[in-house]
């Protein structure tokens, strides 16, 4: 059999590393944006899958903490990250 | 207490049901019975979810996700009776909620579109 | 346990739908019935299952919301779908 | 048996989490990548659910769903249709690029492996589970975030105030959105108050089941992206100088209670027992308003709605 830590963490590797070689190789902003987003979502799963011990104990709090926070603090960098790419787009018009 | 505690607590009324008629399902948890429907669902999630990455249309690819999201609050009812955490139920509610936002934040039309 | 099965049947119907047939349209129609159905059904079944009240009415507010959710989904984008025909 | 159909349930989610992450950024069609980032958003939700953590799940559904969704459909907007700068980089950048992610990902892989391989390592769980008598609440996720590691948590909410502040001085909102129309501005009267009544559920529960300030901040944003998706162009939210002061509360309250705490002679945040449960609620009240304020103005992405309104119409 084979342990749902080491599947979901090696997935979280495998978005990792994806997001990384979109970062660097999209050209649009928002592209980069959500390639930064799925390489956070890969370490998140990493995180977690070692948070994980099986049904029956409790899985590590303190992971799950970091990951929480994580979540809400990406999803504003990501906003600040395409309000700043508004305004520069308009400054380019101008 | 703590959350593991607190979790058996609210699902003990699904172990003593399903295990008091006769004896066959009591060897193995059996909440895992519904495990089966859980992978079926999930396997016809990822059939839905070939139209998103076929399209055509941007609107048939939001179709896809709508049905991600039926699916998924399925499944997160069927896997809150499994793990024995009814806080999954609060999550497939919140699931539910947000159904239409995604739909709406594609379709709604700016002041200033024509 | 056999009503969540036919759930998960409806389901199953419902992405075939998707998948097969040939417009937005014909896809809209078959999503939304069978996938609402299919939720129901599943949550009906853990609603038994259950055996106790509060989550029953938990897993059924669920539904309606699901189905109040989806409607207006389907009736957002088929109208943009016909705006988008229109011009 | 048993196992077995864990293990097939886990290889499926893992590996349709991996397409679709990789689907989402492999092509330069940004409609097609922003519709599967949402999707995947919601396949995360699930396999969060899946691995025990149904505060994160709780999160996910909020935000990854939700919120984030809203918000790059609504820059998807904003992209020039030009395609001139558009696609990916080709040529032996590349190449190189490929191969620095695939050695990245190996060194990775390995070095899990082999900790995997180490077996169980020392864990912070158990002193979590140990003390947890003590930090006033019973959900060990909100013991770790506003009592064992409040510091972090504090310096989190100030990277959100950060966030909203830089949001806010960049520019003017987002256009608005035109009326509802009658199906969807019914839903949206219905949804509105749902929303604020399970934040409110949420908040209350996180000190001894799943939720919190953070899941509860995010499900009152989503009623204010709602609203301004039903053409309410305020999103409900108050007038700005109320605003603000929402918007420092989380930080303000954070650090006034901790500092009234070493009035008593205790270090910084160090709650005394009998009060810390209190306290913990004190503080996440304050939080939750913040952060869906914070979370409200990030999709709106501007200034504060009042000045909005004498802007000239385009």
């Amino acid at each position: 059999m084979l342990a749902t830590d080491l599947i979901y963490s090696f997935a979280g590797v495998a978005l990792f590393a994806l997001g990384l070689r979109a970062a660097l190789l999209h050209r649009t902003l928002l592209g980069r944006v959500l390639s930064i987003n799925i390489c956070g979502a890969g370490i998140f799963l990493v995180f977690v899958a070692l948070a994980y011990r099986g049904h029956d104990l409790a899985p590590d709090a303190v992971p799950h903490a970091l990951v929480l926070t994580g979540i809400v603090v990406a999803v504003s960098a990501t906003a600040l990250a395409l309000a700043l790419g508004r305004r520069l787009h308009e400054a380019g018009d101008e | 207490m703590n959350c593991a505690d607190w979790n058996r607590q609210c699902c003990v009324s699904i172990h003593t049901q399903i295990k008091s008629p006769d004896g066959v399902f009591a060897i193995i948890n059996p909440q895992l019975l519904l495990l089966f429907p859980a992978l079926l669902l999930l396997l016809t999630m990822v059939l839905g979810l070939l139209r998103a990455l076929q399209g055509p249309s941007l609107q048939d690819r939001m179709l896809s996700v709508l049905l991600l999201g039926t699916g998924g609050a399925g499944l997160l009812l069927l896997l809150s009776f499994i793990l024995e955490q009814p806080a999954l139920i609060d999550v497939a509610l919140v699931l539910a909620l947000l159904a239409a936002m995604t739909a709406a934040a594609l379709t709604r039309r700016e002041t200033d579109d024509d | 346990m056999l009503i969540i099965v036919t759930g998960v049947g409806f389901f199953a119907a419902g992405s075939i739908g998707l998948l097969r047939l040939p417009d937005l349209h014909s896809r809209l129609h078959a999503l939304t019935k069978a996938d609402n159905l299919g939720l129901g059904l599943i949550a009906i079944g853990l609603a038994l299952l259950s055996g106790s009240l509060v989550i029953a009415i938990k897993l059924l507010l669920v539904w309606i919301l699901v189905l109040a959710g989806s409607a207006a989904s389907a009736h957002l984008i088929a109208q943009q779908a016909l705006r988008r025909g229109h011009d | 048996m048993v196992v077995h159909l864990w293990n097939l349930l886990d290889l499926v989610l893992a590996g349709l989490v991996v397409a679709l992450g990789w689907s989402a950024v492999a092509s330069s069609d940004l409609k097609r990548g922003v519709v599967l980032f949402i999707a995947f958003g919601l396949l995360l939700a699930i396999i969060w659910a899946r691995l025990n953590a149904p505060d994160l799940a709780l999160a996910e559904a909020a935000i990854g769903a939700g919120l984030s969704g809203a918000l790059l459909l609504a820059a998807l907007r904003d992209e020039p249709a030009s395609v001139g700068d558009t696609g990916f980089t080709q040529g032996p950048v590349a190449w190189a690029t490929a191969v620095f992610s695939l050695v990245v990902a190996v060194s990775f892989a390995w070095a899990l492996l082999h900790a995997h391989a180490a077996g169980d390592p020392i864990r912070l769980a158990d002193e979590v589970i140990a003390h947890l008598e003590q930090s006033g609440v019973s959900n060990p996720v909100t013991a770790v975030l506003l009592n064992y590691r409040a510091y972090d948590t504090l310096l989190e909410l100030a990277v959100l105030l950060a966030a909203v502040l830089g949001i806010m001085a960049v520019g003017p909102a987002r256009p608005t959105y035109k009326p509802a129309g009658p199906l969807f501005g019914a839903l949206v009267t219905w949804l509105v108050p749902l929303l604020i009544v399970t934040g409110g559920y949420l908040l209350w529960v996180g000190a001894h089941a799943p939720g919190g300030a953070f899941q509860a901040g995010a499900l009152l944003a989503a009623a204010a992206v709602l609203l301004r998706l039903g053409g309410y162009p305020g999103a409900g939210l108050p007038g700005s100088l109320v605003q603000r002061w929402l918007l420092v509360s989380g930080v303000g309250v954070f650090i006034t209670v901790g500092l009234l705490v070493t009035v008593e002679g205790r270090a910084f945040l160090q709650y005394s027992h009998g009060w810390s449960g209190m306290l913990i609620l004190l503080i996440e009240i304050a939080a939750t308003l913040a952060i869906a304020t914070t979370l409200a103005l990030a999709y709106i992405g501007g200034r504060a709605l009042s000045s909005q309104h004498d802007r000239p119409e385009q």
